[in-house]
Order: C-alpha cells, then sequence, then structure tokens
C-alpha cells in the first residue's frame, strides 16, 4: 500500500522533471550571459589570473570558496569526532 | 588492511614521489591552467591513499601521521582566511595583490598569452591554502575510515 | 503605555493583568484569613481519608508517566493508531514523504504541460 | 526537444538516485543514491555553461579567435563537487558506526528511533 | 578602515576563524577550547547587537565581497550584481539576534555539561561551525551562498547529533538518517538554483526576484524549494527526522538545533516573500503553508502526549510550535494581494508568527536545557524511571514551571503574547484556524503537566539519593533565558515595535529588498 503510494509520487516527480527538461532554454544557447561575459571580459585585467574559472572561485565568489573549504573542514572535524574511541 | 604483494610495494615507491609533485605542480599551476587547490589537493591525497593500500595501515602509520595532518589542514584553513582577512582594508577577499606590482601582482596584457607565474594577486596564496587543506583533510579521511574499517572487521570476528 | 499589545481588534497588557492577579490574590488571601481556624498540622487532620483504609507508602504511590492519560488515549485508539504506524523510523519513508509533498506542492502550485 | 537531450541524461540520473532512496533497503546503497542525484546536479550545472564550438574560458595558449564557454557554472560544479566528497565520507563513517553498533545494514533492523 | 562598514562580515568571520584555530588549541589545551569559544562567541553577540542598532536606526545594510568598497554593488554600469554579497535586512538580524543568544547560552550550558575530555575540541570547533552556518544563511543575498551555508549547517548538526554515537548506536542513526534528508534537500535547493541560473544567468536574490518571469520552471522551482525547506524547518508530515534528531543531540546543541531549523523557516519565508512575493499565486502557496501549519500543531501535540521519552516528547513540541509560525506567516502571505486585508489583520498575523519565532527559541531553549540538566543528574531521558526530582533541583523546578507555563501560552509569559496576536488576527481570516490553534495550546498545557507531574512532584525516590543541582554554568544559562522569557512577557510590546514590526515590514515590502541591491531601477 505504502509502496504504490510512493510508488505513484515517484512516476509523477520524475514526469515534473521531465517538463522542467523540456522547458529548459536549449542546450549550448545561453540566453544571457551578461554575467559570464563579464567575467571573461574582466578576469584578466581585474583579477590578474589567466584562467577565468580560479579568478571565479578564488576572487569574485572566493566567500563560496571559504564555505566548501568550511564543509570539508566540519565533515573531517565531525568524522575525527565519530572515531575518537577508535584512534585512542 | 593487509600490506600487498612486493610487486604493488615497489611500483608504489617508484610512482607515489611522481604523483606528488604532479599534485604540486597542478595547486601551484591554478591560475594559469586547468586545476587549482581541490584539484592537486585531491591528486596529492591519492598518492596517500595508493600508500595506505599498498602497504597496509599498520605500517603506513608509521610514515603517516594524523596529528601532523591535522595540524597542517588547520594551518592550512587558517592561512585562507587570513588571506581573506588581510583584504579587510577595503573588503573582505579583497585581491589586494593584484596589479599591485609586489608579490604575484604582475600586470596581465589582456588576450591570449603564455601565461606568468607572477600573476593573480591573492589567488595564488590561496591556492596553496587551499591545497594543503584538501590533503592534509582528505589524507585523514583515509586513514580514519581504514581504521574504522579494521576497527569494524574485528567486531564481525570475535 | 509600557507593556501595551495591540492586537487589531484589542489589547494585551501584561502588566495590567500581574496588578489585576495581585489585587485578586490579597482578596482571597483576605477571604481565606476569615475562614475557621480550627486546622492543625501533624494530627488527624492531616492524613488522607480512603474510606477507612489504611494509606499506602509513599515511594509507591507515585503514577508513572505511561500510566498519564491512559483513557484519553484508550479513547482515540481510532486516531492513535495509525498515527504511530505512520512513524515507522524507516529512512526510505523519509524520502518517500519528501517526494510526496513535493509532488503535491507542485500540482497545488499548478505546473501544467 | 532533441537539442534537449542532456537534460533528459540529468532527470534520468536524478530520478535513479531517488528511486534507490526511496526503494532500496541497504545503508550503502542510500549512499549510492546520494551520489547519484548529486552526479546528476553537478551535470546540470554544467551543461547549462556549455557553448556551442566554444573552447574553455583559459587564456593560457589558448586557440585564438574563439569564443569561451560560461565560467561560472565550472567554479559552481567545482564546489558541490567538494561538497559531495565531504558528504559521502560523512555518510559512509557513519555506515561504519552504525554496522559496528547493531551489526547490520539493513534498512527495517535498523529503525529504533520510531513512534 | 572603518570597522563599523565591516561588522556584518566579522559576526561571521571572527568564528569561523576560531573554529580553525580551535584544532591547534586543543593539541596544548582541551580544557581551554570551552573558554575560548565561549569567549568569541560573546564577541559575535556584541557585533551582532552593533549591527542591530546600524540597521534598525539607518536601514539595510549590504555587504559585498571583495569589492572595492562593501557598498558597491554594480561595478561599471552592470545590470546584475556580480559578486557574492550580504544583505541584512530587519529580518535577517531579527533571526541573526536570537542566533548569536542561544549559541553564546549554549556554549555556557556546554563549559558543564560536555565534562569528559576526549573530543571536546571537536565539540566546540563544530558548535561554532553551526553557528557561523546560521549567520550565513541569515545574511546572505546570493542562492548558491545559501546553499553553501546549508550544506554547512547539515554537516555541522549532523556531526553534532553523532557527538555520542561512539558509546551508543541510537545518536548515529538519527545522525544518518537527518544526514540522508538534508542531503536530499541540499541538492533539490541546488537543483532549483541551476533554472534559475539557466533562466536568468543570475544568482543574487534580488536581482532573480526582480527579472521573475514566472514560468513553469519558476513553479517548478518554488515548489521544490518550499517542501524541501520546510522539511529542514520540520513541518509534519515531513517531520520525522525531528525527533529523533532533537532526542539523540546532547541538550545544548539541541537548543541550536532549534534556532537552525528556524534559519530554514526564515529561508522559506524569504523564498516566499522576497523572491516570488505577488507574482505567485498568493492564496494557493498560503495556503499550502496554513496547511502545513494546522497538521504541525495538530499530529505534533497530539503524538507529544504519548511520549515517554522527555526529550523526544519537547522535539514533537517543537513541531508543533512550529506550526503556530506557519500559520501566522501563511496567513500573512495568502492575503498579500489584498491590500485592505493585509491592513486589517495580515500584518499582524505575520508579526503573532514572526514574534513566536523569537518566543519559541527561548521557551524550547530553555525546556531542552532543563531536560538535559535532569539527564545529567539521573542518567536518564524516561520519564517513568523519573519522579520527585523537585526535591533535589529547585532552581531546575522553578526554570521548568517558567518554561512550560510559557510554551503552554499562560500568561504573563511572553508565550502568550505571540499567540494571542495570532489568535486575533487568524479568528478575523477564519475562526476555525484560531479554534484549532487554542485547542493544541491546551493540549500543550496538557502534556506538560504530564512531565511536570512525572519527573518532578511525587515522594523521593531511593535511586536519586546522590542527584543534586546541576553545575553554576547551566543554572547560568538557564537563568538568563528565564529572565528573557519573563521581560518577554511583561513588556511585548518593545520587542514588537522596534524589531518585530520591521521585520515584517521588511518580508511584506519586496521592492525595498531589491532596491537596495539594484538602486531603484
Amino acid at each position: 500500500m505504502k509502496k504504490i503510494i510512493f510508488g505513484i509520487a515517484f512516476i509523477v516527480f520524475f514526469s515534473f522533471l521531465v517538463i522542467s527538461a523540456i522547458n529548459m532554454r536549449p542546450f549550448g544557447n545561453p540566453a544571457f550571459s551578461e554575467m559570464d561575459d563579464y567575467f571573461i571580459k574582466n578576469a584578466q585585467s581585474e583579477a590578474g589570473a589567466n584562467n577565468a574559472v580560479t579568478s571565479i572561485v578564488f576572487d569574485y565568489r572566493g566567500f563560496d570558496t571559504l564555505g566548501e573549504a568550511t564543509v570539508l573542514f566540519t565533515t573531517i572535524v565531525g568524522i575525527v569526532a565519530l572515531f575518537r574511541r577508535i584512534t585512542k | 588492511m593487509k600490506e600487498m604483494s612486493k610487486i604493488v610495494r615497489n611500483v608504489t615507491n617508484l610512482v607515489y614521489g611522481f604523483i606528488i609533485i604532479f599534485g604540486f605542480y597542478i595547486i601551484a599551476h591554478g591560475h594559469l591552467t586547468p586545476g587549482g587547490g581541490f584539484q592537486g589537493g585531491a591528486v596529492v591525497a591519492s598518492a596517500f591513499a595508493l600508500l595506505l593500500i599498498s602497504y597496509g595501515q599498520l605500517k603506513a602509520k608509521k610514515f603517516l601521521n594524523i596529528n601532523i595532518f591535522s595540524l597542517l589542514e588547520s594551518c592550512g584553513l587558517t592561512m585562507f582566511i587570513v588571506v581573506a582577512f588581510l583584504g579587510l582594508g577595503t573588503t573582505f577577499f579583497y585581491n589586494f595583490l593584484a596589479n599591485s606590482g609586489s608579490w604575484f601582482g604582475h600586470m596581465v596584457i589582456p588576450g591570449i598569452n603564455p601565461g606568468d607565474m607572477n600573476t593573480a594577486g591573492v589567488l595564488p596564496l590561496m591556492n596553496i591554502a587551499v591545497g594543503l587543506e584538501v590533503f592534509a583533510g582528505l589524507g585523514i579521511i583515509v586513514l580514519l575510515m581504514a581504521d574504522g574499517a579494521e576497527f569494524t572487521k574485528k567486531k564481525e570476528n570475535s | 503605555m509600557l507593556g501595551l499589545l495591540e492586537t487589531g481588534s484589542g489589547f494585551w497588557s501584561a502588566v495590567v493583568w500581574v496588578i489585576l492577579v495581585l489585587v485578586i490574590g490579597s482578596i482571597v488571601y483576605y477571604i481565606r484569613n476569615k475562614g475557621e481556624e480550627s486546622y492543625k498540622k501533624n494530627t488527624e487532620q492531616d492524613k488522607p481519608f480512603l474510606s477507612g483504609n489504611p494509606e499506602k507508602a509513599k515511594e509507591g504511590s507515585h503514577i508513572s508517566a505511561s500510566h498519564i492519560y491512559w483513557g484519553f488515549t484508550e479513547a482515540l485508539k481510532g486516531y492513535y493508531n495509525p498515527l504511530v504506524k505512520i512513524h515507522t523510523g524507516d529512512i526510505n519513508d523519509y524520502s518517500g514523504w519528501i517526494v510526496l509533498i513535493t509532488v503535491v506542492i507542485l500540482i497545488i502550485v499548478g505546473v501544467r504541460e | 526537444m532533441i537539442g534537449n537531450f542532456p537534460y533528459i541524461a540529468v532527470i534520468i540520473f536524478i530520478g535513479l538516485g531517488i528511486y534507490t532512496l526511496i526503494f532500496k533497503r541497504n545503508l550503502i546503497k542510500i549512499a549510492i543514491g546520494i551520489c547519484l542525484i548529486e552526479n546528476g546536479v553537478n551535470l546540470f550545472l554544467i551543461t547549462l555553461g556549455f557553448r556551442k564550438g566554444a573552447v574553455a574560458p583559459i587564456y593560457t595558449q589558448a586557440p585564438s579567435g574563439q569564443a569561451m564557454v560560461l565560467p561560472t557554472p565550472q567554479a559552481l560544479t567545482l564546489t558541490s563537487i567538494v561538497i559531495g566528497v565531504a558528504t559521502t565520507a560523512l555518510i559512509l563513517s557513519m555506515v561504519m558506526m552504525i554496522y559496528k553498533h547493531y551489526g547490520t545494514i539493513e534498512v527495517n533492523e535498523v529503525r529504533r528511533l520510531r513512534g | 578602515m572603518n570597522l563599523s562598514n565591516h561588522t556584518p562580515i566579522l559576526i561571521l568571520a571572527v568564528p569561523l576563524l576560531a573554529a580553525f584555530l580551535i584544532p591547534i588549541i586543543g593539541k596544548i589545551n582541551k580544557k581551554a577550547t570551552g573558554i575560548f569559544a565561549t569567549l568569541v562567541l560573546g564577541l559575535s553577540l556584541i557585533f551582532t547587537i552593533i549591527l542591530a542598532v546600524k540597521i534598525l536606526s539607518v536601514g539595510p545594510q549590504i555587504y559585498v565581497f571583495g569589492a572595492k568598497s562593501p557598498f558597491l554593488t554594480l561595478p561599471s554600469g552592470l545590470k546584475f550584481p556580480i559578486r557574492i554579497m550580504f544583505q541584512v535586512d530587519a529580518m535577517g538580524i531579527f533571526m541573526g539576534l536570537i542566533t548569536a543568544l542561544v549559541s553564546f547560552l549554549g556554549a555556557i550550558y556546554s563549559l558543564a555539561f560536555i565534562n569528559k575530555n576526549n573530543g571536546v575540541d571537536n565539540y566546540y570547533s563544530l558548535l561554532l561551525l553551526l553557528t557561523v552556518s546560521m549567520f550565513g544563511m541569515e545574511f546572505t543575498g546570493d542562492i548558491f551562498n545559501f546553499f553553501v551555508f546549508l550544506e554547512i549547517a547539515s554537516m555541522a548538526s549532523v556531526s553534532l547529533i553523532c557527538y555520542r554515537g561512539t558509546d551508543l548506536g541510537e545518536p548515529v542513526e538519527a545522525g544518518f538518517k537527518y544526514m540522508v534528508v538534508s542531503s536530499i534537500s541540499a541538492l533539490m535547493v541546488l537543483f532549483a538554483v541551476g533554472i534559475f541560473y539557466g533562466e536568468y544567468d543570475v544568482l543574487n536574490i534580488a536581482a532573480i526576484a526582480s527579472v521573475m518571469k514566472h514560468s513553469q520552471l519558476d513553479k517548478i522551482a518554488l515548489g521544490i524549494l518550499v517542501s524541501v525547506l520546510a522539511m529542514k524547518a520540520g513541518a509534519v508530515p515531513v517531520h520525522m527526522w525531528t525527533p529523533d534528531a532533537y532526542s539523540e543531540a546532547p541538550a545544548p546543541i539541541t537548543m541550536i538545533l532549534v534556532v537552525a531549523s528556524q534559519a530554514s523557516l526564515y529561508a522559506m519565508f524569504r523564498v516566499v516573500f522576497s523572491l516570488y512575493n505577488i507574482t505567485l499565486n498568493t492564496l494557493a502557496v498560503g495556503w499550502i503553508i496554513i496547511i502545513f501549519g494546522l497538521l504541525s500543531m495538530f499530529i505534533g501535540v497530539t503524538m507529544a502526549i504519548i511520549q515517554k521519552d522527555i526529550k523526544r516528547l519537547m522535539a514533537y513540541h517543537a513541531i508543533s510550535q512550529t506550526g503556530y509560525m506557519l500559520l501566522g506567516v501563511g496567513v500573512g502571505l495568502a492575503v498579500l494581494a489584498n491590500p485592505t486585508a493585509l491592513q486589517r489583520y495580515g500584518i499582524t498575523a505575520m508579526e503573532g508568527g514572526i514574534f513566536h519565532i523569537m518566543n519559541h527559541a527561548m521557551y524550547k531553549g530553555l525546556l531542552f536545557l532543563t531536560a538535559g540538566a535532569l539527564f545529567f543528574r539521573t542518567g536518564t531521558r524516561n520519564l517513568d524511571k523519573m519522579g520527585g526530582l523537585a526535591h533535589y533541583m529547585k532552581y531546575t523546578t522553578i526554570f521548568f514551571i517558567i518554561g512550560a507555563a510559557a510554551i503552554a501560552g499562560l500568561p504573563p509569559f511572553n508565550g502568550f503574547a505571540s499567540k494571542i496576536l495570532i489568535y486575533e488576527s487568524v479568528y478575523k481570516f477564519n475562526p476555525l484556524l484560531s479554534i484549532i490553534a487554542m485547542v493544541v495550546s491546551i493540549l500543550t498545557l496538557a502534556s506538560f503537566v504530564k512531565v511536570f507531574h512525572s519527573a518532578f512532584l511525587g515522594p523521593k525516590l531511593p535511586q536519586f539519593k546522590e542527584v543534586k543541582e546541576v553545575p553554576r554554568s547551566m543554572v547560568l544559562a538557564m537563568a538568563v533565558l528565564s529572565c528573557i522569557i519573563i521581560f518577554f512577557g511583561l513588556f511585548p510590546d518593545l520587542i514588537v515595535k522596534n524589531l518585530v514590526h520591521p521585520a515584517v515590514m521588511s518580508l511584506i515590502e519586496q521592492f525595498k529588498y531589491t532596491n537596495t541591491v539594484l538602486g531603484g531601477m
């Protein structure tokens, strides 16, 4: 009974995902790209980096990267705390 | 985990140094070529994983120390956030070294160029900090999970 | 005034409430003091009267938590049994409920072909 | 329609992951399901950044005169990949601890907390 | 360098730096980590108060990371912001104040509660990270950044829930369940972020709001965001992780987890009010939130009555109280498109709901702390095994009475002040909802009478001969919360006028939110 309900829900959810995929803009033709064009144009003059991705990762969106490093740190502290009786 | 056969150990001895050097190359050239701190750190950590599985964790523990790794990891993260703090004269995360002419501060001519290590301001510093953090962190994860696996196995036998 | 909270159709003031409680409490206390003064501690009057039966030991008289509201839960068995059954503690069901709720919301919000 | 095929691949990934989460009754398989959803979402972000006939947004010895793909999705995907690694590591170590305490990784036995 | 411009980031960055330093300090002295973390959280609380004073007198604050000035949102004639920014308005700082206060008190309480030396540095590091992540979720103005902080919050809370997992199986089980559901929610949020990015090529919340077309894709993103954030907030019927996680975590962490789930609730309000606002079908979405609220209130409280584990019982009450917030704000959302109804009762209902967030954080925190105090001295959470503890723990008993009276909505405590706002305004929207809310309040009182009777009243039991009052730092944390509850109860108008009303207005007035970033286009 429960499985049937969840099965139907899953199928409907999947069909919603299909709707979203069909409604997405065409693959390979971004409709708007102002932000990214700005990055491509100014990465060298503002951040001084040849690699535009790195300039985004560490300069324009550097705070995200700090958060990402924090996620890794959190996980490691969590695993150390979880296994603390074993490592002793 | 047990020690693996002699062939594996010899190949590991040959290869792991190169893997670590390649990882550091990726970290150092993050602002010029594809890659960066995370990718390079993961490559270095894979060398540690190779050592761990070929030598078994009892032997590998002799040259891979969790305490040192955790110290390195904290140092890397602290360096990262301190570099971000140093920009606080203008804003947090301000790239105060770029185009300043001092360390990593060479101007870049816009357009296609062969690349110069001495550019990009704080980005190489952050790459190094993150690389340090990632290889130490993944190393800790690998070592601890090997320990944990051993522990649960012991419980199964008893 | 300090402590006056407008609620749209009236107001609520805790300070006024506290003053009222103090006034009413003092009146009650006054009336209580008017009562008979024959009550004395540590005499027969102090003991509970259980239809003439002897009083039980204090340690055994505590009602534990699962017996409180027994009648309430017994009367609402038809409501509680399915409700407890839903809380299976099964991780698959947790994810299933999320998907189910997402689907219901998407339908209500009006996503169509 | 056929041009949107990469998005269909994305939703197949996500759908498989959610199917695994709802119907598979093994903790390791649940961890795998989360990885599948994660890969699907990462693939989704990357496909959003693609531009036809463009090269990677790196100026070091790039071919001249070519357009470049959007760099932001690559940065976002990098972030989410690292987060994914962290999630997987934490989940797997928790599965280890559950195995240590319960002696099993079957879902219907790992439910002491209920009601 | 003008430091007052940098307060939004200092609130976060100082605890973050401290969290990174704690493993190094822990190598030298484990005991010092607790005091260090407490001091840092106190500093963060001071920064938050400074920022709150500034925001309430001047207006919303913006902080752009890495720009030439903290307020430079649109460099060189661009239409949309390109950098990550913090956008702190009255609602954000309202949540920030709760977070700072509760984490600070949680750290003080932990000083005595976490008394085993092994792993204590990890505990405080994770506590700081959890606080930082909550601040981030509340302050950020960038939707991808929100996802990152959501992940930090779930990682840190899972690790803290599993903190006792080395000896016991149940905490790990609760942590695993929470990890799975929060991974799903975070990944679905990321999917929605991808949808927004693909459609509009911006990631800033205000910028997305200004170009929102409300197409099919936006509707799908809305549905996904609302459902997963409701799940993180612990609304019925996606609440199942809440009792598990709340009952198995250490008591001070449970108090902070309540605030973490409220941060998700805040994010949900942010999504429906600031991101979509009246472009969406406000009546439909409002009723979705109201029905979430009704189910949460009723099922939460009825499940609570039959529980035997004291923390599990309180966790079900946390679900039930979340229902009140959803009800109040949902009524406000349902009449958002109707200005007369909004003026007549919508704003009051939202004030009630938002004020209830703060009140709930305070009294539910106090109740979880008293439950932790009982566990600390008796070593059990089972109500059947307790009894007569009022003889031994006088302060705890008094604090429990205050908390229970506040959660049941007895005057003059703070729970009553927010509940009366909800009752009277929701009655004008639909009388039935108001009546259900009152019935739930009565049932809440009933179940706390049960707890009070079985834990504190009764004769002295022989197995608790050795029990005495809890250590001083735990009493201090509980006393501060009790004082706040009594103060809010006596003078609710001060809080409503100065903190809650600006917060509600900042949610309703979407154009102000977008104008702070886009400069009145």
